[in-house]
Formats: C-alpha cells, sequence, structure tokens
C-alpha cells in the first residue's frame, strides 16, 4: 500500500501525468458507450480501426504541435500555422499537378521539397517580425494568417487541385509495406528531431529560459532573436509538414479550407498537454497528448453520432472538464469536500481514478 | 411607421445617379459583391461572372466578402459611396440586408441578386434574382435515388446517410429538406446518421471514416451536400475497402469537374449541377434593368443531372 | 519603552514548504513605538515570518495576536486592512504603472466620482520629497532605477497609515544618503507609536535605529535582545551559530597604480558612451586587479557596466580587449572575450524564476559553450553541487525552483552562474545585494582571491566600506560622467566622499 | 520639456492615429468617392459592433488575459434575441436587458474559473466559445429574421449629422461605450487594478488590490461588451444566424493590438483601439474602392497593408523612442 502511494505520488507529480488522465478518460469513455472502440483488425496489409483513425487524424494535429509547443514555449504565439499548411500543401499539388492520368508534372520528392522549403521561409518571415521588429507574436503571424490562405489560392488559382499520383495519398494513409498510418512514422520523425534538439542540446534551456525572462536570458549572452527565428521557423516546418499529409489525406490541395482553423487546435492541444500559454517550462510529449485527446473528442463525437448542432456545446463541456482535472486547485477543492470521510487527498485521487 | 430621414436626404444622389446612366455610351459600372472563395464552385461563380463582364463591356467592381455578411455589406455600402449604376451580390446569408438595401433603394441603385435569395418584406429593394434553387437540387438528388434505386440493386428499404453542410448555411439546410421532402414518397427510405462535414473533403473524410467503423454494412446510399464531401468520403471508402458507387451508392450535390472524374472512374454515381456560370445571363439583366426594361422577379438558371453515365461525354464541356 | 504592551504578539508560528522546513514553532513580539530588526542568515525565514504574518502564505500552525486580538490575514489587501503595511523583500511594484500610481493605487484620491490625477501626483511629489528622491512622478516607474523603485515601494508603505510597518530589506539597493533619509522618517513614525518591523543584513543600520532584535536561525527562535545590551560580535555569532572571524581585520593588499601601468589592461575603453545613459569615458580593467566604481544613486555606475558589457551598444569611442580593438554589441559579444556580468536587479535581469536552481547556475556557461555542447547532466550537476557548497546557497536540493530560494540565496545562484563561467573580466553590480553578513565576507575575500589568482573584476556596491575594503582603484563618477580615479593613498572615506560631492554640493555627505 | 515626456507616454498612440489619418490620405488620394464625410462616418457606421467587442477585448487584454468567446457570445446574443423577439414576442427592450445579463453571467463563469481553479484563459475562453456557438445551434440552425418593429426602427434610424451625412444610433452607442469604457480605464479604482494586474499579477496581490474581485469583473465587463455588440449587430443584421461573428475573436485581438494594447497585459487605451478598428475598416475600404482585386488578391493584398501599417508603427515608435532618451539626457545635464 505504502509503495503504491508512493508510486502514485511521483507519477502525478510529472507533468504528464494530468494530461494522460485527461486521454485515458475520454479513451475509457469510448471503451464504454462505443462499441467496438478498440477492435483493430488487418486489411489491405495494414491495421484498421477506430483508435487507429484516431492516431493517423491527430497526426496533422501533432505536428502543429510540437512547433506550436516551442513557439509558446518562448512566450510567443503562431496563428498563421493553418494558413502556412495550406500554402505547403497547394504547393506540393500544384507541382505534382492534377494529371488524370495520374503522371506528376515535377518529381514528387521536388515537390515536397519545395513545399517544405516554402513553409520554413514562411516561418522565418515570423521570425523576423517578431524578433527583429519586435512586433507582438499574435498580429505578426496575423499577417501570414490572412495573406496565407490568399497566397495558397494564388497557387492554385482558387481551383481544388484533385491529384491522381498514387503515392501521393500515401502520406495521409498508408504506404503500402507498412501497417501503421504514414503519418506515425512522420509525427515520429519530426517529434525525434525536436526532442534531440531540445534535450541533446541546449536548446530546450535557452528556449524555456527566453520564455521565462527574456531579459535575464540575454543577459546571461543567448542571442534570443537567433532563437526566435529559430523557433519559428521550426514551427513553419512543422507546419508545412503538416500541410503536406493534411493535402495527401484528401489528395487535393484547397487553398481555402486546408486546415482551416488548425491554428486554433493546434494551441488548444498545447494547452491541453498541460503547457502555459505564458512561455516557460514545456514538454512536447504533452502537446502529443494534448493532440490526441483533441482527436479522440471528435472521433468519439463522430461515433456516438452527436448531433451537428450539440457538438461543440459537448466539445466544451470535455475541455473544461478536462482542464478542471489538470487544476490543482480544483482537485484541492474536490478533495477538501470529500476530506470530511477522512480520506487523504492521494486515496482521493486514486479514488477518482 | 417607417420614418426614413436618410431617404430625403440621399435625394440628390439619386438624381445625379439617374443622370450618370442616361448616356448611352457612358460605361456601366457594377459592383458585385461575392461571398468569398470558399470553394471551387464559387471561384468557378467569379470567374464567370469576371469574364462575362469584360465581354459585355461592363466596368466590373468585384470586392471579395471573405465570407463574411458584414464584409458584404460593407461593400455594398462602399459601392453606393462610389456611385456605381448597379449592384449585385451574392447574399452569403438571406436576412439582414433590408437597412443597406434600403440605402441602395434611397440611392437610386438597382439591386440584383445571384445564387443566393434574400428574405425580407419589402420586395422592392432588389430588381431580381437569379440562381439555382437548392430546395429543388435536394428533390432531384432524391428523385435521381427513387428513379434509379432498382437500377442500382438497391431494395425497398434504403439505409441514407447523409453528410451535412456547414451547419446553419442555407444550401445545407435547402437540400436536406428538398430531399427529405421526396422522401415522403419512399417509405422504406430512412436516413440512419446525419453529421456535418462543413463542406470540406477532409471532414468529408472524418466522418465517413466513422460511419464506416459502425454501420459498415449498413451503409446502402450517401448523400453528400456537395461534390467535395463526396470526394473525401469516397476516399474513406475505399480505404475501408469498399468500392464506392458499388457497395455504397453515392449522390452528391455541384457538379465540379473532381465530380465527374470520380464519376468516369464509377465512384461517384449522380452528382445534381448547381450551376455557377450565371455571369452572362447577370450582365444581360443588368443591362436591361439600367435600359428600363422589365424583368422577372425569379430567374432560375438552368441546371441539370448528371447520372456517372454522361460523366464521359459531359467533361469536356465542364468549366469548372 | 519595553514596558508598552506589544500591538503585535506571534506565537508557535510553524510553515513548512515542500522539502523545507521554513518556520518551526517562532515567537515575536512587536510593542508600539517599537523599531524591532528582525535578523538571521539567508534562509533563516525571515521574509516567510513577514509573509505568513501579511496573508501571502497560509500558515501551518501558530497564532498571530494585533492589539489582542487573533487575527489570520487572508491576503495581502486583508492584512492591509487591518493595518498591517509591507515592503516586501523585492520590489513589488507594477513597473507599467506611473510612480505616482504605484504609490496610491488601491487608495486613490477620488472626486467627483473620478480618480483626482492631479492631487495624486502632488502628494506623491511630496511622500518622495519627504524622503528627498524628486523625480517625475508622472513617468512609468520601468524608467528608474531599482534604488528608486525600492524608495517608491517604501514611500507607498508610509504613506498608507497603519498600527504595524514592515520592511523587508528596504535598504540593500540604497545609499548612505538614502538611508540616513529613511531613517529620519522611521523614527517619526516610530514617535508616532508605530510599530516597525525592519530586516536588514546591515549590522551598522540595526544598531543605529533598532531598539529590539529577534534572531532566527534555520527557522528557529533563537531569542530576542534589547538591541543597546547585545554587541555586535554575539548577534553575529548568534545569527551563525558559530564565532565569525573578524571582519575588519580582512584588507586587500592593494596592487599599486606602478605595478598595474606596466602591463596592457584587460579591457580599455576609450571615449565610450551611450546617448542618454552614459556620456563618453575612457577606463581600464587590468588582470589582477579590483576596480571599484562609486558615485550615487543614478549617478550612471550601472550604466557604465552595461556598456561595457555590450548591453548597451556602445555610440561612440573604441573598446580594447588585450590591446586589441573589438566592437562589443551584445553580452555574447562579451562573453566571447571572457567577460562577465553579474546585474543589480536580480529579479528583472538575473534570476529566471521556474527554472531550477541547476539550470540557472549553468545558464551562462552553456551560453558561452555554444547550442550543441551541452553540458551532460551529471556534469550540470557536479557544477551545481560545487557551488551550492562553495557559496553556500541554502536550498532545499539543486533541482528546487529559483524562485522559491529566499533573497539572499537567489543572488548567490546569479553570482554562480557567472563565476562559472571562470571569466577573465568580471564585473559585479552590487553582488552583495540582501546577502548576509558571513556569506558576504566570504564573497569579497572571494573576489579578492580571484583577483588575486589573476582574473579583472570590476566592482560596483553602495556600500563605500566594501569598495574600500576590495578594490585596488576607484573610479568616481557624477552626474553621467567619470570625474576621477582614485589609489593608493587617496581610498580613504573622506577623500571618496569629497570627490563624489565634487566640492559644489554635499548631497552625499 | 514636460510636453516631449508627455507626447513619448502617448507615442504609440499618436503614432497610430498619425498613421490612419495618413492611410485615409492615400485612399483619398486615390479613389473617388473615398474622401466624404460619408465615408469615413460609415467607417464607424459598419464598426460599431467590432468597437464595442475591442472595447471589452482591450480590457482583458490590458489585464493580462485573452477571450476568445466573443465572437460566438456575440453569434448568440444575436441568436437568442431573435428567439426571443420572434418566438417569444418578448419586449424588446427586456430582450436587450437580458442579453446584457448573460453576457456578464458568461463572462462571470468564464472570470471565476479563470480566478479560482487557475486555468488558463486560452482554455476557459475557447471552450466557451464552443459552447456559445453550440448553443446558438441548439436554438435554431435556421437564420431567425428579426421583424420587430423597434429593432427595425434603431436598425434603420439615421441621425444626420453636417452636410447631408449621417450616422446610426449603432454608432452612438459605440461612441457612448467608449466614454465610458475610457471613464472607467483612467479614472475608476476598477480600471486602474486593471492594467496593476496585467503590469504584474503578483505585485498586485502584494500590494494589496483586490485581485480575484477585479479579474472576475472584467470578464464580467468583457461579456457585457459582446452582448451589447451582439445587440449592435443584430440592428445591423436584423438576424439570428449560427455563422454570425465567425472569426471575429480575431479581428478584436488585432483591432486592440494595432491600438497599442500589449497582449501581455498592463498596457492599452480604448482610445488606441477605437484607432485599430478604424484601420482595419480603412484597409478594407480601400480594397473594396480599389474593385478589380480577385479573392485571394484580396487577401493577400488586405495583409500586405495591414503588413506596412504594423512595420511602420513599429519603426516609427522604435525612432523615437530613442529620441526618448535623448530628451532624459539633456534633462539631467541641466540639473
Ligand atoms: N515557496 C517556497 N517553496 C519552497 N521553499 C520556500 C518557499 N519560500 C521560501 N522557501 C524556503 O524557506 C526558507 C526561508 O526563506 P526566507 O525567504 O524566509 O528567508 P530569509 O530569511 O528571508 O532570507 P534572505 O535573507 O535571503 O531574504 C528558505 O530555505 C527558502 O528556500
Ligand atoms: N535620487 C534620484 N533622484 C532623481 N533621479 C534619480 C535618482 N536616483 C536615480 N535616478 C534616476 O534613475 C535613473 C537610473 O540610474 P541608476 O540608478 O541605474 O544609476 P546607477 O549609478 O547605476 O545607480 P545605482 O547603481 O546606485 O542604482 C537615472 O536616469 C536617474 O535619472
Ligand atoms: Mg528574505
Ligand atoms: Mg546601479
Amino acid at each position: 500500500m505504502q509503495g503504491l502511494k508512493d508510486r502514485l505520488k511521483r507519477w502525478s507529480g510529472s507533468r504528464l501525468f494530468w494530461p494522460l488522465v485527461g486521454l485515458v478518460l475520454v479513451l475509457f469513455f469510448n471503451l464504454i458507450f462505443v462499441e467496438g472502440f478498440f477492435s483493430i483488425e488487418m486489411k489491405d496489409g495494414h491495421l484498421y480501426g477506430r483508435i487507429i483513425d484516431i492516431v493517423k487524424n491527430a497526426g496533422c494535429y501533432m505536428l502543429l504541435a510540437i512547433g506550436m509547443t516551442l513557439v509558446v514555449a518562448t512566450g510567443g504565439i503562431d496563428i498563421s500555422v493553418g494558413s502556412m499548411c495550406a500554402i505547403s500543401g497547394a504547393v506540393m499539388a500544384a507541382l505534382v499537378g492534377g494529371e488524370l492520368s495520374g503522371i506528376p508534372h515535377h518529381s514528387y520528392g521536388i515537390a515536397i521539397a519545395a513545399a517544405l522549403a516554402v513553409s520554413v521561409v514562411l516561418g522565418l518571415w515570423n521570425g523576423f517580425l517578431v524578433a527583429k521588429l519586435e512586433i507582438q507574436p499574435v498580429v505578426a503571424t496575423l499577417i501570414l494568417m490572412v495573406a496565407g490562405r490568399g497566397i495558397a489560392q494564388l497557387v492554385t488559382q482558387g481551383q481544388i487541385i484533385t491529384v491522381y499520383y498514387k503515392p501521393y495519398a500515401y502520406l495521409g494513409s498508408f504506404t503500402p509495406g507498412l501497417i501503421l498510418p504514414t503519418s506515425i512514422f512522420i509525427v515520429a520523425i519530426v517529434l525525434t528531431m525536436a526532442l534531440v534538439a531540445v534535450k541533446k542540446t541546449s536548446l530546450g534551456l535557452f528556449i524555456q529560459s527566453a520564455g521565462i525572462n527574456r531579459t535575464a536570458t540575454r543577459y546571461s549572452g543567448i542571442n534570443v532573436k537567433k532563437l526566435i527565428y529559430m523557433v519559428y521557423g521550426f514551427c513553419g516546418l512543422c507546419a508545412g509538414v503538416a500541410g503536406l499529409v493534411i493535402s495527401s489525406m484528401v489528395k487535393a490541395a484547397d487553398g481555402n479550407n486546408a486546415g482551416l482553423g488548425y491554428e486554433m487546435d493546434a494551441i488548444l492541444a498545447v494547452a491541453l498537454g498541460g503547457n502555459s500559454m505564458n512561455g516557460g517550462r514545456f514538454s512536447i510529449m504533452g502537446s502529443i497528448i494534448g493532440a490526441l485527446i483533441i482527436q479522440s473528442i471528435t472521433t468519439t463525437m463522430y461515433a456516438l453520432g452527436v448531433s451537428p448542432q450539440v457538438l461543440p456545446v459537448v466539445k466544451a463541456v470535455v475541455v473544461i472538464s478536462i482542464c478542471l482535472i489538470q487544476s490543482d486547485d480544483f482537485r484541492r477543492v474536490l478533495a477538501d469536500l470529500f476530506k470530511k470521510d477522512g480520506r487523504s487527498q492521494h486515496e482521493q485521487v486514486a479514488v477518482k481514478l | 411607421a417607417k420614418p426614413q430621414p436618410a431617404a430625403t436626404q440621399t435625394e440628390p444622389t439619386q438624381s445625379t445617379a439617374a443622370e450618370n446612366t442616361a448616356p448611352a455610351e457612358k460605361k456601366i459600372v457594377l459592383g458585385f459583391a461575392q461571398v468569398g472563395a470558399e470553394s471551387e464552385w464559387r471561384t468557378a461563380n467569379t470567374k464567370s461572372i469576371q469574364e462575362e463582364a469584360a465581354k459585355a463591356g461592363i466596368e466590373l467592381k468585384f470586392v471579395d466578402g471573405q465570407q463574411k455578411q458584414e464584409v458584404q455589406i460593407k461593400a455594398i455600402r462602399s459601392f453606393i459611396a462610389q456611385k456605381v449604376d448597379v449592384i449585385a451580390f451574392s447574399p452569403k446569408v438571406e436576412t439582414g440586408w433590408d437597412t443597406v438595401l434600403q440605402e441602395a433603394k434611397a440611392a437610386g441603385i438597382p439591386v440584383i441578386l445571384t445564387d443566393r435569395a434574400v428574405d425580407t418584406k419589402d420586395e422592392s429593394l432588389y430588381v431580381t434574382f437569379i440562381g439555382s434553387d437548392f430546395v429543388e437540387e435536394g428533390r432531384r438528388a432524391a428523385n435521381w435515388l427513387g428513379e434509379n434505386a432498382a437500377r442500382l440493386g438497391l431494395k425497398e428499404n434504403i439505409n441514407i446517410f447523409e453528410l451535412q453542410g456547414t451547419v446553419g448555411s442555407a444550401p445545407a439546410i435547402d437540400r436536406k429538406t428538398g430531399f427529405e421532402e421526396v422522401m415522403k414518397k419512399y417509405p422504406g427510405w430512412k436516413i440512419v446518421k446525419s453529421q456535418t462535414g462543413n463542406f470540406t473533403r477532409a471532414e468529408g473524410k472524418q466522418v465517413m471514416e466513422s460511419w464506416l467503423k459502425s454501420d459498415k454494412d449498413n451503409i446502402d446510399v450517401l448523400y453528400a451536400h456537395n461534390d467535395d464531401m463526396a470526394l473525401g468520403a469516397i476516399q474513406a471508402i475505399e480505404e475501408a475497402g469498399l468500392v464506392p458507387g458499388k457497395d455504397i451508392i453515392i449522390i452528391s450535390i455541384d457538379a465540379v469537374k473532381g465530380a465527374f472524374e470520380a464519376m468516369i472512374a464509377g465512384k461517384l454515381n449522380c452528382s445534381v449541377e448547381c450551376s455557377p456560370l450565371l455571369g452572362a445571363q447577370l450582365m444581360q439583366i443588368a443591362k436591361d434593368v439600367l435600359a428600363g426594361k422589365p424583368v422577372e422577379k425569379r430567374i432560375v438558371t438552368n441546371e441539370g443531372v448528371f447520372p456517372a453515365e454522361t460523366a464521359a461525354k459531359e467533361l469536356p464541356n465542364r468549366q469548372y | 519603552m519595553s514596558e508598552t504592551s506589544p500591538i503585535l504578539t506571534m506565537t508557535g508560528i510553524c510553515k513548512t514548504f515542500p522539502g523545507v522546513r521554513a518556520l518551526s514553532n517562532v515567537d515575536f513580539k512587536l510593542r508600539a513605538g517599537e523599531i524591532h530588526a528582525l535578523m538571521g542568515e539567508n534562509g533563516a525565514g525571515k521574509s516567510t515570518l513577514i509573509k505568513v504574518l501579511t496573508g501571502v502564505d497560509k500558515l501551518d500552525a501558530g497564532e498571530i495576536l494585533l492589539d489582542s486580538r487573533s487575527i489570520l490575514a487572508k491576503s495581502p489587501q486583508h492584512a492591509q486592512e487591518l493595518g498591517i503595511s509591507t515592503v516586501y523583500q523585492e520590489v513589488n511594484l507594477c513597473a507599467n504603472l506611473t510612480v505616482a500610481e504605484n504609490i496610491f493605487i488601491g487608495r486613490e484620491p477620488v472626486r467627483a466620482g473620478k480618480i483626482d490625477w492631479k492631487e495624486i501626483n502632488k502628494r506623491a511629489k511630496k511622500v518622495l520629497e519627504r524622503l528627498d528622491i524628486e523625480i517625475d512622478v508622472t513617468q512609468t516607474l520601468d524608467t528608474y532605477s531599482v534604488a528608486v523603485q525600492q524608495m517608491v515601494a517604501i514611500a507607498r508603505a508610509l504613506d498608507i497609515s497603519s498600527k504595524v510597518l514592515i520592511l523587508d530589506e528596504p535598504t540593500s539597493s540604497l545609499d548612505a544618503h538614502e538611508v540616513k533619509k529613511l531613517f529620519e522618517v522611521m523614527r517619526k513614525l516610530q514617535s508616532e507609536g508605530l510599530g516597525i518591523i525592519f530586516v536588514t543584513h546591515f549590522l551598522d543600520q540595526v544598531y543605529e535605529i533598532s531598539d529590539r532584535i529577534t534572531v532566527l536561525r534555520n527557522g528557529e527562535l533563537v531569542g530576542e535582545y534589547e538591541t543597546a545590551l547585545l554587541p555586535k560580535v554575539q548577534l553575529v555569532s548568534k545569527m551563525i551559530g558559530k564565532v565569525l572571524d573578524d571582519l575588519s581585520s580582512f584588507n586587500k593588499d592593494k596592487k599599486t597604480t606602478e605595478d598595474a601601468r606596466r602591463e596592457t589592461p584587460y579591457v580599455s575603453a576609450k571615449g565610450v558612451g551611450h546617448l542618454g545613459s552614459i556620456n563618453p569615458f575612457d577606463l581600464d580593467i587590468h588582470k589582477g586587479e579590483v576596480l571599484g566604481l562609486v558615485g550615487l544613486l543614478g549617478s550612471g555606475r550601472t550604466e557604465t557596466a552595461r556598456v561595457i558589457f555590450g548591453i548597451d551598444k556602445a555610440d561612440c569611442g573604441e573598446m580594447h580587449v588585450q590591446g586589441n580593438k573589438t566592437v562589443i554589441a551584445s553580452a555574447g559579444d562579451a562573453m566571447k572575450h571572457s567577460m562577465a556580468f553579474c546585474p543589480e536587479n536580480r529579479k528583472t535581469e538575473g534570476i529566471i524564476s521556474e527554472l531550477s536552481v541547476r539550470e540557472n547556475i549553468i545558464l551562462a556557461l552553456q551560453a558561452k559553450r555554444g547550442v550543441r555542447k551541452y553540458i551532460k547532466r551529471k556534469e550540470q550537476e557536479k557544477i551545481a553541487d560545487d557551488y551550492i557548497r562553495l557559496l553556500n546557497i541554502k536550498t532545499s536540493g539543486k533541482e528546487q525552483l529559483i524562485r522559491n530560494l529566499s533573497g539572499g540565496n537567489q543572488q548567490k545562484v546569479i553570482l554562480a552562474r557567472w563565476l562559472v563561467t571562470q571569466p577573465d573580466l568580471l564585473i559585479l553590480d552590487e553582488p552583495t545585494r540582501g546577502i548576509d553578513v558571513g556569506t558576504k565576507a566570504e564573497i569579497q575575500k572571494l573576489i579578492v582571491r580571484l583577483a588575486d589568482e589573476g582574473m579583472a573584476v570590476m566592482f560596483i556596491s553602495s556600500e563605500l566600506d566594501e569598495l574600500l575594503r576590495c578594490c585596488d582603484r576607484l573610479a568616481v563618477i557624477r552626474d553621467r560622467n567619470k570625474i576621477a580615479e582614485l589609489t593608493g593613498g587617496e581610498l580613504n572615506e573622506e577623500v571618496v566622499m569629497h570627490t563624489i560631492a565634487g566640492g559644489e554640493n554635499n548631497a552625499g555627505a | 520639456m514636460n510636453k516631449l515626456q508627455l507626447s513619448s507616454k502617448y507615442l504609440s498612440l499618436i503614432v497610430t492615429i498619425f498613421l490612419f489619418f495618413l492611410l485615409f490620405a492615400l485612399g483619398s488620394l486615390k479613389f473617388t468617392g473615398f474622401f466624404s464625410l460619408q465615408n469615413f462616418l460609415n467607417l464607424f457606421i459598419d464598426n460599431a459592433y467590432l468597437i464595442i467587442m475591442a472595447i471589452g477585448t482591450t480590457f482583458i487584454l490590458i489585464a493580462g488575459g485573452i477571450d476568445i468567446s466573443v465572437g460566438a457570445v456575440l453569434s448568440l446574443t444575436c441568436m437568442l434575441s431573435a428567439y426571443l423577439l420572434e418566438m417569444k414576442h418578448l419586449n424588446p427592450f427586456l430582450v436587450m436587458a437580458l442579453m446584457l445579463l448573460m453576457g456578464a453571467a458568461f463572462g462571470l463563469i468564464q472570470g471565476a474559473l479563470i480566478h479560482f481553479f487557475k486555468m488558463q484563459p486560452f482554455i476557459v475562453t475557447l471552450a466557451g466559445m464552443f459552447f456559445a456557438r453550440g448553443m446558438t445551434a441548439v436554438i435554431s440552425i435556421d437564420t431567425i429574421d428579426i421583424t420587430d418593429k423597434t429593432y427595425e426602427l434603431i436598425a434603420n434610424y439615421r441621425i444626420p449629422v453636417f452636410g447631408g451625412a449621417f450616422i446610426s444610433i449603432s454608432v452612438v452607442i459605440a461612441v457612448i461605450a467608449l466614454l465610458i469604457a475610457a471613464y472607467i480605464a483612467h479614472f475608476t479604482k476598477f480600471g486602474r487594478t486593471a492594467y496593476a494586474i496585467g503590469g504584474n499579477e503578483q505585485s498586485a496581490v502584494l500590494m494589496g488590490l483586490s485581485v480575484g474581485r477585479t479579474k472576475i469583473g472584467i470578464y464580467m465587463l468583457g461579456g457585457i461588451c459582446s452582448t451589447l455588440s451582439g445587440i449592435v449587430f443584430s440592428f445591423y443584421m436584423r438576424s439570428g444566424f449560427t455563422l454570425h461573428g465567425l472569426g471575429m475573436e480575431m479581428e478584436s485581438i488585432a483591432s486592440a493590438v494595432i491600438g497599442g494594447t500589449l497582449l501581455t497585459g498592463g498596457v492599452g487605451s480604448v482610445f488606441g483601439t477605437l484607432f485599430g478598428v478604424l484601420i482595419q475598416g480603412t484597409i478594407q475600404t480601400l480594397v473594396m474602392f480599389q474593385g478589380t482585386l480577385s479573392s485571394w488578391w484580396t487577401k493577400i493584398a488586405v495583409a500586405i497593408l495591414l503588413c506596412l501599417f504594423i512595420v511602420m508603427q513599429s519603426l516609427l515608435t522604435a525612432r523615437r523612442i530613442r529620441k526618448k532618451s535623448q530628451v532624459l539626457k539633456s534633462d539631467i545635464s541641466h540639473t
């Protein structure tokens, strides 16, 4: 009993604990109310099931959340990621071309490289506005948010370019030979990159430091501006990759609708992951969990056939509940309510679980 | 009981506007407030208007409403300030136009509605409305299904899954209404699930994925409020190992190029046309109105229904 | 005086933070019309005692009586309503508001339903004048230095009419003149029957102003004493729990100017200045010497250091490092030339509050090494442990967040951050601010030792005797100009004071 | 000297106003019909609701928070008013009062969650946004037309001003709201406490200010502004509709920030915000007068103008601040 208590205490001290509890709760709910939620089968050489859908569709949220986490950690915000997704998808689709025969105009590799290059440049542009001109991040990125959709539509000439080139669909669904959705592998690559950068180099320390106290960080000899360039550039890259996945999912580039409103979901993922919106300490894994929570909620809603009208209301209630669980103060109030039974706070937590 | 001091104040403008239009050689200025560029359909609509205006020698003031009604209202105000000859617009929603249309009326500028109607008691606020009938489109989709059900191997009891458009938007409401109206004739039909896909491919695909998990063997027909959602759903169906167009009959609305390509591939069974090409009609009517000719209050665009069989033949004619 | 009944009695106060027993069973008594010094080492629990009294932290156990009525302040606001007015240790004001507003916010005079701004500005000016501060009170607070901000905080507390006034290290960045003014006001309030709790690490000030002393050690009460009956040496030994080797005997054997002239200076500033903060000056700093900067508040000492370290880019003149002309445009540049700068405002320029002690300590070293050469966790821990021991930093562990440390210990961490980089030139701006007597002596010794080992040190301090004890040479700054350099025999209080005052006005004396 | 310092304090506001008039002058030179009193007043008529909404946003930003539920609350207000007026036939003034009450309650709940449970404002108000939008759809997914006579009267009434130009009642409401807001911000304890909280919440607590009450009050004020803005919007649109005010929260935040409000809190003014709104309105009007841009070029053009404006604002402000330090220097040499 004592050992269990200790372990529980150590776990609950971890930053990932409460986001995970949130995710588990959502999945647990599904286990009870959604028939066959966890069933997975093999189909056409890959896994197939609701859980797989969640992971697959959460891919782009995860990608966006990785970049956004770092931006938020520096005390910034990037509301242009949705638009950047659209641009990157548009660039890729435009280069591959919408030939019915499925023959690409340019090689697929070139198209991807070009799309990502454009995304990085756009990210650096945001960095330039924030770091160099010291414009507040919301307005700085608002510019690209507005312009981005225009640019994407300019690239596609307002059309939805449908791509018939077969491999185009791989990124957003399955690659032949792999049993898991391709997006998992892409997320794994980007995530590893990000984790290596923040854990194996001092970037993580510097980013946190800059997010908490920019002046003191500058005084310590850290080039905060360069850091901001880097972070926004990386966020652009993440958005670019996400854009490729989004575009590949529907085998088309839609300048207007691709990634529409995704910036909010990305930010929500970061916040649900237990990260402070004021910058400083961050956890990329937390954001990944946040992204999974968001996608799980959506999938659940569809699975339950929640009527489209009340869908947002339910979403609001779920989001608030998950955040309430994460709030120390709320748990304390709850614990105080229960304390009358003479039980300790930790047992309370256990009971609630 | 309608005190409108504005009407009297802007009287002088009215006369100048009238004078402006009098000399025939002067180029007609048409202010057009578009909804936005939210879909391929809309882009085609814009293109048609722009091209036809150029052809007809009409100077077009084009404003993109960025999918916001308030922007469109502002645009109409700016047209009034610029003293254009005719105002045309494609209302984002049906209501809430009275105030600004009254201003236009007071300024003596005729208004033509395209694509969507406005809901007003005062019919004198606009001259005419050119556009498709969304309810009729819904009816056509259902009728096509009724006529072809047997041929497609469907029984009397049909389970229909509906992919709705954006909640609350006019096409979504009307296309649902029209479809359901016809459904009354077929007691065996049942809409099993109805979820919104927001008119986009991505969401259409996601919703379909979810349905395929729960009702895989249960889905006879998919009715999508636009082609994009249907195209998204088709991908989900293929990924689930079913054959779209065979295992699941798919009907959608709009008839954009992508839909034809899908129909040729046999993945989509039918698309009901909703034509965006009203540019030529609009220019003609604008001229007629300014010339003082009488025009009808409601002009319905000519639209067809395209089953998969006709797709290959029709595709080369598609402009959008 | 001791016969008057206590207005404030705290008994059996306990407070535990995760991993730290900050207060255990502490009693404290304050009488009306008394100035009561609260003494103890860094981390002894002084600030915590004040925080539980004023409702910032919730106390675990104990009782507080104010005017023999049991009270429990729920929040600082509540404490204020109960008649306790407090200046907390760090400057806790709003930098975005004007000076006047900082003094009056929460109790603004209202006329005809509107805040009477004219009145506020007028009264703020008056309150500050009482402390001899003449500044434009309509400017935002962040335009002024820490010292001025500290005075503003004091002015705010003084102006709130109350029964008990608490001052937690109000004098840590003030110089003699300001302190004198503050004491005048404190005496006046004392005579009006106010009870004042005064926290400081300056023993002289304690003996000058206080009637009684309560000493805390490691969160426990050592005792309450009448100031007059407790000799300094005993006070110190009560605070640190052992006898401190005599401070006054310690003195650097000064390098002569001739010694220094022979070698090229490590850093040499020629006509360097920054528009609006410091007028062009020449300054040489040699290896192995401690150069002090003296001047009045706001004279431009900090600004001089900032220009040299590249935080403010010099807009005229040239910088030479080891005889080579270079441009120093950022802190990073300066660090490439092996410089270090420990800034004066630890709250805004020093600590990264949400990071651990370990991370705070290695930050500058890591910046110096670059992004890719990430210091291994093991090495980080070793460095942190070493410096925690070296500077006697009191913390529950190296993973403790720095914001949970006591003020003095935070200061030590910042000092450690720069010592870790092993610089050739170490610039220290008020490094001993808020540090207790024992450690202060240790730090001074450390500075002198580092200089002896060949480091160049630039030392800025508002405490003249500290400077006189440690420095080989003093540069005198007045009104944003460097006006003199003093060495050798000139290094005594009289000459320095006279030079600062410049003979024309005796403001500094 | 005093004047110079004063101007430096209001520097960003002055720069913003200056740039606004520059922008307007630019339009007047380029397009006929642009330079007219009516066209200027149209900026107010067409943006009255945004002005009111942005006032609330400004307060919340000043206090260091954020509220992204505003657009959805506006939508809910329109829909609920329409429902109550058309289906329940309530008295229109009662409806307006109820709406304001609802705004206050909405803000109260959001503020309480943020304050008592230390939840992040972003999440709480994002959930608030989902909730309000959802409730709008629950009431009706169809548009509900507002045919109420009083609303019609208010919506169509034109108040003549100088030379044949006119304004609407909404403009009057917005101006009154602006004045009240300016009064609250500068002349009440509540307003000043908001600034203090935004500047440094911890300090505000230690200074003994009533932080909790003010914070919750600010969110209530924000809620009231959103609903008032919703009422004005329902005059403007005369309908309730689920998609009203979509994405308006960003416009509102952008207006405040362009007007000089710091997202980090503590700095900002409602007059700045007014100009933030007007600038966005002018940019839109400029693009509309241009009248030949395709949909995508419209977006790009809006963004370019916005970008030019912000960059200029940033550069001008930075230059002047450098000048300010010169002033400081001469100040010192005098003493
Ligand atoms: N919030 C907190 N969490 C954990 N530990 C804390 C917290 N606040 C204070 N402490 C610890 O309590 C002890 C007492 O701190 P306190 O600030 O009272 O010291 P102090 O006597 O004021 O020291 P100084 O002279 O340096 O200001 C310290 O060891 C400190 O680390
Ligand atoms: N007593 C005072 N009266 C008027 N202005 C002052 C006073 N003290 C400081 N200032 C102002 O504060 C500003 C900052 O100067 P600052 O105090 O940083 O200089 P400093 O020499 O580094 O002082 P210190 O290191 O003692 O804090 C100066 O511009 C000065 O005008
Ligand atoms: Mg302390
Ligand atoms: Mg200084």
